[in-house]
């Protein structure tokens, strides 16, 4: 198997473009799973519901679909407060452990798909940037921008998202409620609204990566579902709780995806990627940058 | 004091060293503790004392050294087994199995933790009817010697404070072990409850139980102690007699820090 | 009630359903109580290392088609009566448990409950690229002609066979559960160090347990390719097998396996009536909603509220 | 008290006698599961409004055999578990008079053993090679791929492509790790045998793949004269842009790609269609050979926007219809609904449908195969309306069908 220097640098270009894509997806479960253990498997869910807002959105008025997302981040913030509140009141309260929030979300899982059947239909949706079809070309390595612009911004946000949790009051006690919730309580701290803060971002990032998700390939409501393992594994593979760890592991799993489907068989690419999930978990069970 | 003449000691433990990283917590420390023996173990907070029974219990597998159970290595031993040959202990930090009673928390051991050959245990691989019924008197005896017996059926993790560590006490004796580790079982306890926890040691004796206890209540030490040994920064410093221990002067500036 | 007794009255209870299975008016039951029953065993199987040692396997949708596919292999390869699909499919299910069991030694909470999700990964995508069993093509499998007892419908069979299944795991759930191994899983689920320390083979229980577990899991997915006859691989590996079997349990309590199977009798006759009554999409969205609702209502489950009702009863 | 039951009793009686010359109108009840949810829901949406249609249209003209004709129909999630209780529910409990299939092969075989077993006559919607292991005499199947159903699907592609000159010598085969694809495949390595084609690239993908550039890549680095790919419409979307955005170089890129055939997907891809050579059921460019097509799809195009389903329904709309006109045509002609006089009746004779001319032959696929093999071009922008009338359809075969031949290379096909 030869490997000729232009399918490696645009192998390698691909699985970064791709991990990008990959940690805006899973950021959202790097908190609200890794550092407020709630298993939020309906993650994807909203991820699609970010789609289907962009879509009819920018299809009225002809914005940018991540423009729209980004603006509209607000309105995914509140709904992320108030599925929080009802989780809380349901669960947290009672110092349920977080299986219990796992079948909850399953149910919300299917909620959301069907909504979006009875409200958008189950034809395929996409939607189209300026930028969907042109490729910036430099020698051999091609940059298709309807894979850049995600890249970018999901960088942005990703990067945004990590200084704002180490450098603000607010989010460094969104990550001291992911250590130890008891040592802030008596602190003084609501750790309910910081709760409820962290896993609103959570759902705001998730209408983000909506945006994403359309602009690079068509949507129709049931295609969440396929998405839950791979997001669960990028926060896992980067380390519970820690939104370094997510890009890391998002580059990760993007590059051994993009590396086996050029040279060996694009059929095996996930069983790589959570081969390589395993093989770490068994190393380092807490993950690349785990607490 | 006549020289205890060349019985192999019960416990053996032999240039035991053991590093977290750059932090040694042991450091080739030597222990011995004949059968029935009771032994003080004491020092400062963060002087290894837990590393030391964790490495003994097999919670933690030490860097150097040897540890024997009558003559035999127990080194490579996983913890279960090391209670099955005799070594039991109780936890500092309480902690029961909260989702079952005050009485099935002492079956555990009764079932498990006895070595499984003696003579009329059923093995507890054995799918038959549920063994742990059988093991309701021998419980509810221990409970009354620790004074539980009341709450027998009270869900363990109701329990207050003292009743817990009392809890922890009762399954390490439940397992019948050969050497009882009791790790600060009398913190926070009343005087008359800390004289009931020593009565109950004593009787240790009687059943040929030696015991390592690790206390800060001087008083129980002293009184209870045939022979104390002191660890300081990881390292044994003293180990012998408890009224020539006490006055050593290391000791006393490692107590009161001069 | 000793273990040899609660068998004889299972698979007593077992065999009068199966000789009542003449009063069943038509088909359809047999084969919606094929389906209801599936996900009992499902549940229960589940539960044995999710509920009583604690340890939350996402991947059951694995188990079941390793049983589905060992069915498969063997019907390409020798065509063997059912019994021998049955027995060889839970055996070959039992083997991957035995190997997740030893990942408990690495792995625990919800890094093992991700560890077997991206071990189903694996599987399927070996399945997918297995050409004997038909890979992603799928493979036929036909419904014996000639059957046994002189029964008209091969669903009959099937139906029986899934009755008895239940019975035996039910019986190995409840002697598990009410043994010596039970309380010992019980002390891991609780304190996994704390049982250790009072002497519980901590390891081999939670090998024991995941193998059973996963042995179970496969016999449900044994018949499957028959119930079918056509099976590939996003069938087997279908989301709603990993989706009951966690919910049911949780649902109908997870502290003993009556808890399993009242929650699998209940959300699985749900799925099963509104599946077939309301023609449109609304069916998912009433399971959805029944998820949500029976999950925040009943924090223990139904066998909860019991013990909770027992207990201010005393 | 008597007295009151005695005449309400009374009023019983005479509702009843009044009811009995209803019953012999009992309605004739067709029943069959529809994925509605799961991600065939798109195809099966559009399927259920085109028999509704029908349903209608029948039901205007008197319905059948003077019966009003209703549809039982239960969704089966995309999940083929859930197609033996929905089918038995429908014989033996809703005791339905005919059943039709759901979308797809792997709803349609687990209907199998039901239907064998109570001998009912069984038409089947897009089941690619369903009954070749079943070998069920009173199966039907409406999809044109013909009598050997993978070769028929891939047969206008690669017959296209060796009436090239020069011949092409390699080809390189992709698809979805799923049903469908895998089974297209399989006709193409078939085609790849008969016509001595090289194979150069015979890889699959897993179905969530989200960026297909890699695999375009290592397809572009064997340097194939073909490719042929076989997917559904999402990876079909990331194939095309995937091609467009590295500079695909090869003499014919396409074959058996299902979205481009749907509106979503032509008004997405646009221009980037140009030049593929692909397969359809049907195009504005032979409209003339299906006359009567037109006024059905004014019908559905009208439904379609409100309903969230396909706007065009070029693909599976006509079929799901015609499919019911086979029955419909086929109980008027047999007088009753006997299902054994109906399979007989069917494998016997042809029938005029919106599709055109149906005849059945061997295990109740086509007996001659017409799936278009056709090239976009010219295509500008992202509008729907360039798509409704003919021009950018160019039809390669079969040869009644034609229109005009293929352009070739790829890459400048596309300009």
């Amino acid at each position: 198997m030869e490997f000729p220097t232009a399918l490696v640098l645009n192998a390698i270009i691909a699985g970064l473009l791709l991990g990008g894509f990959y940690a805006a997806m899973s950021v959202g479960i790097s908190i609200s799973f890794g550092m407020l253990d709630v298993v939020n498997i309906a993650h994807p869910g909203f991820i699609i519901l970010g789609s289907y807002i962009a879509y009819i959105v920018s299809d009225r008025l002809g914005i940018d679909p991540i423009a729209v997302s980004l603006a509209l981040s607000p309105l995914f913030f509140l709904l992320g407060m108030a599925i929080y509140r009802i989780y809380y009141l349901c669960f947290e309260k009672r110092g349920q452990e977080s299986l219990r929030g796992l079948a909850f979300f399953f149910g919300i899982l299917f909620i959301t798909e069907v909504a979006l059947v009875l409200v958008f239909g189950v034809d395929y949706r996409s939607v189209r940037g300026a930028y969907s079809e042109t490729t910036w070309r430099l020698g051999p390595m091609d940059f298709p921008m309807r894979l850049v612009v995600p890249f970018l911004v999901s960088i942005a946000m990703v990067v945004g998202i990590e200084l704002f949790l180490a450098r603000t009051f607010f989010g460094r006690a969104v990550l001291a409620v992911a250590q130890d919730s008891l040592a802030l309580r008596l602190m003084g701290v609501d750790t309910l609204r910081v709760k409820e803060f962290a896993f609103a971002l959570s759902i705001a990032t998730a209408g983000v990566a909506g945006a994403f998700l359309i602009v690079i390939q068509p949507v129709q409501p049931a295609i969440g579902r396929e998405y839950i393992g791979l997001v669960f594994a990028v926060c896992v593979l980067g380390g519970m709780g820690s939104i370094r760890g997510t890009l890391v592991g998002a580059f990760v799993l993007g590059l051994a995806e993009s590396f086996t489907s050029t040279f060996a068989g694009p059929s095996w690419a996930p069983a790589v990627s959570f081969g390589l999930l395993l093989a770490a978990l068994a190393f380092k069970p807490s993950g690349l940058f785990g607490r | 004091m006549e020289k205890a003449q060349e019985v192999t000691p019960l416990l053996q433990v032999t240039g035991v060293t053991k590093r977290f990283g750059g932090f040694t917590a042991l450091d080739a420390v030597d222990l011995a503790v004949a059968p029935g023996e009771r032994l003080g173990l004491i020092g400062p907070n963060g002087s290894g004392k837990s590393t030391l029974v964790n490495c003994i219990a097999g919670t933690l597998r030490n860097d150097a050294g040897r540890i024997e159970l009558n003559g035999r290595d127990i080194g490579r031993e996983p913890a279960f087994r090391r209670v099955h040959l005799g070594v039991s202990r109780s936890f500092q930090i309480p902690r029961p199995f909260k989702s079952m009673s005050v009485i099935d928390n002492l079956r555990i051991p009764i079932l498990w933790g006895q070595t499984p050959n003696s003579a009329d245990g059923v093995s507890p691989w054995n799918l038959g009817s549920d063994p742990g019924l059988r093991a309701t008197d021998e419980a509810m005896k221990i409970l009354e010697e620790i004074g539980l017996s009341a709450k027998c059926d009270a869900m363990s993790g109701g329990l207050t404070q003292v009743d817990m560590r009392k809890l922890e006490l009762a399954r390490a004796i439940a397992a019948k072990p050969a050497l009882l580790i009791a790790d600060e079982a009398m913190a926070g306890l009343s005087a008359s409850e800390v004289d009931d926890i020593l009565r109950l040691l004593f009787g240790m004796k009687e059943r040929g139980v030696a015991v390592i206890m690790i206390e800060h209540v001087m008083r129980a030490v002293m009184k209870f102690s045939e022979r104390i040994a002191v660890l300081v920064a990881g390292r044994k410093i003293a180990d012998g007699d408890p009224q020539a221990v006490v006055a050593q002067p290391d000791v006393v500036t490692a107590y009161l820090g001069q | 009630m000793s273990h040899s007794r609660f068998a004889l009255v299972a698979f007593a209870v077992a065999g009068a359903i199966i000789a009542a299975s003449p009063l069943v008016p038509n088909d359809y039951y047999f084969s919606a109580a094929y389906t209801v029953l599936q996900f009992v065993i499902l549940a229960t199987a589940w539960n044995i290392l999710g509920g009583y040692a604690g340890y939350v396997n996402f991947g059951s949708a694995a188990f079941f088609a390793v049983g589905a596919y060992s069915s498969v292999f063997l019907y390409k390869w020798a065509h063997p009566p059912l019994i021998v699909m049955i027995v060889s499919g839970t055996v070959a299910a039992g083997l991957l448990g035995l190997a997740v069991g030893y990942l408990t030694l690495r792995m625990r909470g919800v890094f093992f409950a991700i560890a077997t999700l991206a071990l189903a990964v694996v599987l399927y995508t070996f399945v997918v690229n297995w050409d004997y069993v038909g890979g992603a093509r799928g493979a036929y499998i036909l419904q014996p002609r000639d059957l046994p007892f002189g029964l008209t419908r091969y669903i009959h069979v099937l139906y029986a066979a899934m009755v008895l299944m239940t019975a035996f795991a039910l019986v190995i759930a409840r002697t598990i559960e009410t043994s010596a191994i039970g309380r010992g899983l019980a002390a891991i689920r609780d304190d996994e160090l704390a049982a250790e320390c009072a002497g519980v083979p901590t390891l081999r229980l939670k090998v024991l347990a995941a193998s059973v577990s996963g042995a179970l899991m496969g016999m449900a997915g044994t018949t499957f390719p028959y119930y079918l006859s056509y099976v590939e691989p996003s069938a087997a590996f279908n989301l709603s097998y990993a989706v009951n079997s966690i919910a049911m349990p949780l649902i109908g309590g997870m502290m003993s396996w009556i808890g399993p199977l009242l929650g699998a009798l209940l959300l699985g006759t749900v799925q099963q009536v509104v599946q077939v009554t309301v023609s449109s999409e609304w069916n998912l969205l009433i399971v959805g909603v029944l998820l949500v609702v029976f999950v925040t209502l009943a924090p223990n489950g139904i066998m909860g509220w019991v013990d909770a009702w027992k207990r201010r009863k005393k | 008290m008597k007295r009151l039951v005695a005449s309400f009793s009374g009023a019983l009686v005479a509702l009843s006698l009044l009811a009995a010359p209803v019953l012999a109108q009992q309605p004739l009840k067709i029943g069959f599961g529809m994925s509605l949810t799961g991600p065939l829901a798109g195809n099966g949406k559009a399927a259920l409004i085109s028999m509704q249609i029908w349903a209608e249209d029948v039901n205007a003209k008197g319905g059948i055999l003077g019966r009003k004709v209703e549809l039982v129909y239960y969704d089966d999630q995309t999940n083929p578990s859930t197609v033996p209780s929905i089918y038995s529910k429908l014989l033996d409990v809703d005791k339905v008079d005919l059943v039709v299939s759901g979308y797809g092969t792997n709803v349609i075989a687990p209907a199998m053993p039901i239907m064998m077993q109570r001998s009912m006559t069984f038409m089947g919607l897009f089941g690619l090679n369903v009954n070749s292991k079943f070998d069920y005499d009173r199966y039907f199947q409406i999809m044109p791929s013909g009598p050997e159903p993978a070769i028929g699907w891939t047969q206008g592609f690669f017959d296209t492509a060796m009436g090239l000159n020069p011949k092409p010598a390699t080809v390189a085969l992709v698809g979805a790790d799923a049903e469908y694809p895998a089974l297209a495949l399989q006709g193409a390595r078939e085609q790849v045998k008969r016509t001595g084609l090289k194979v150069v690239y015979d890889k699959t993908y897993p179905p969530n793949t989200v960026d297909f550039s890699p695999i375009v890549r290592a397809i572009q680095a064997t340097n194939p004269d073909l490719v042929y790919v076989a997917s559904y419409p999402p990876d079909s979307a990331g194939m095309i842009r995937a091609a467009n955005e590295i500079g695909l170089k090869t003499r014919m890129f396409g074959g058996g790609m299902v979205g481009p055939q749907f509106a979503a997907l032509k008004a997405q891809l646009g221009p980037l269609l140009n030049g593929l050579v692909n397969y359809e059921t049907f195009a504005p460019d032979v409209a003339d050979k299906f006359p009567s097509l037109e006024q059905f799809l004014a019908k559905y195009q009208a439904r379609a926007a409100k309903e969230g389903v396909d706007a065009l329904g070029f693909y599976l709309p006509p079929f799901a219809y015609a499919m019911m006109e086979v029955l419909e045509q086929a109980i008027k002609a047999v007088g009753s609904l006997d299902q054994a006089k109906l399979a007989d009746y069917m494998h016997k004779n042809e029938f005029n449908t919106y599709v055109g001319k149906v005849r059945f032959g061997k295990n109740g696929e086509w007996a001659q195969g017409r799936m278009l093999a056709v090239q976009y071009k010219g295509i500008t922008g992202n509008d729907l309306e360039q798509w409704r009338k003919p021009g950018h359809v160019t039809v390669l075969t079969p040869a009644p069908y034609k229109t005009g031949n293929v352009a070739t290379p790829y890459q400048d096909s596309r300009k």
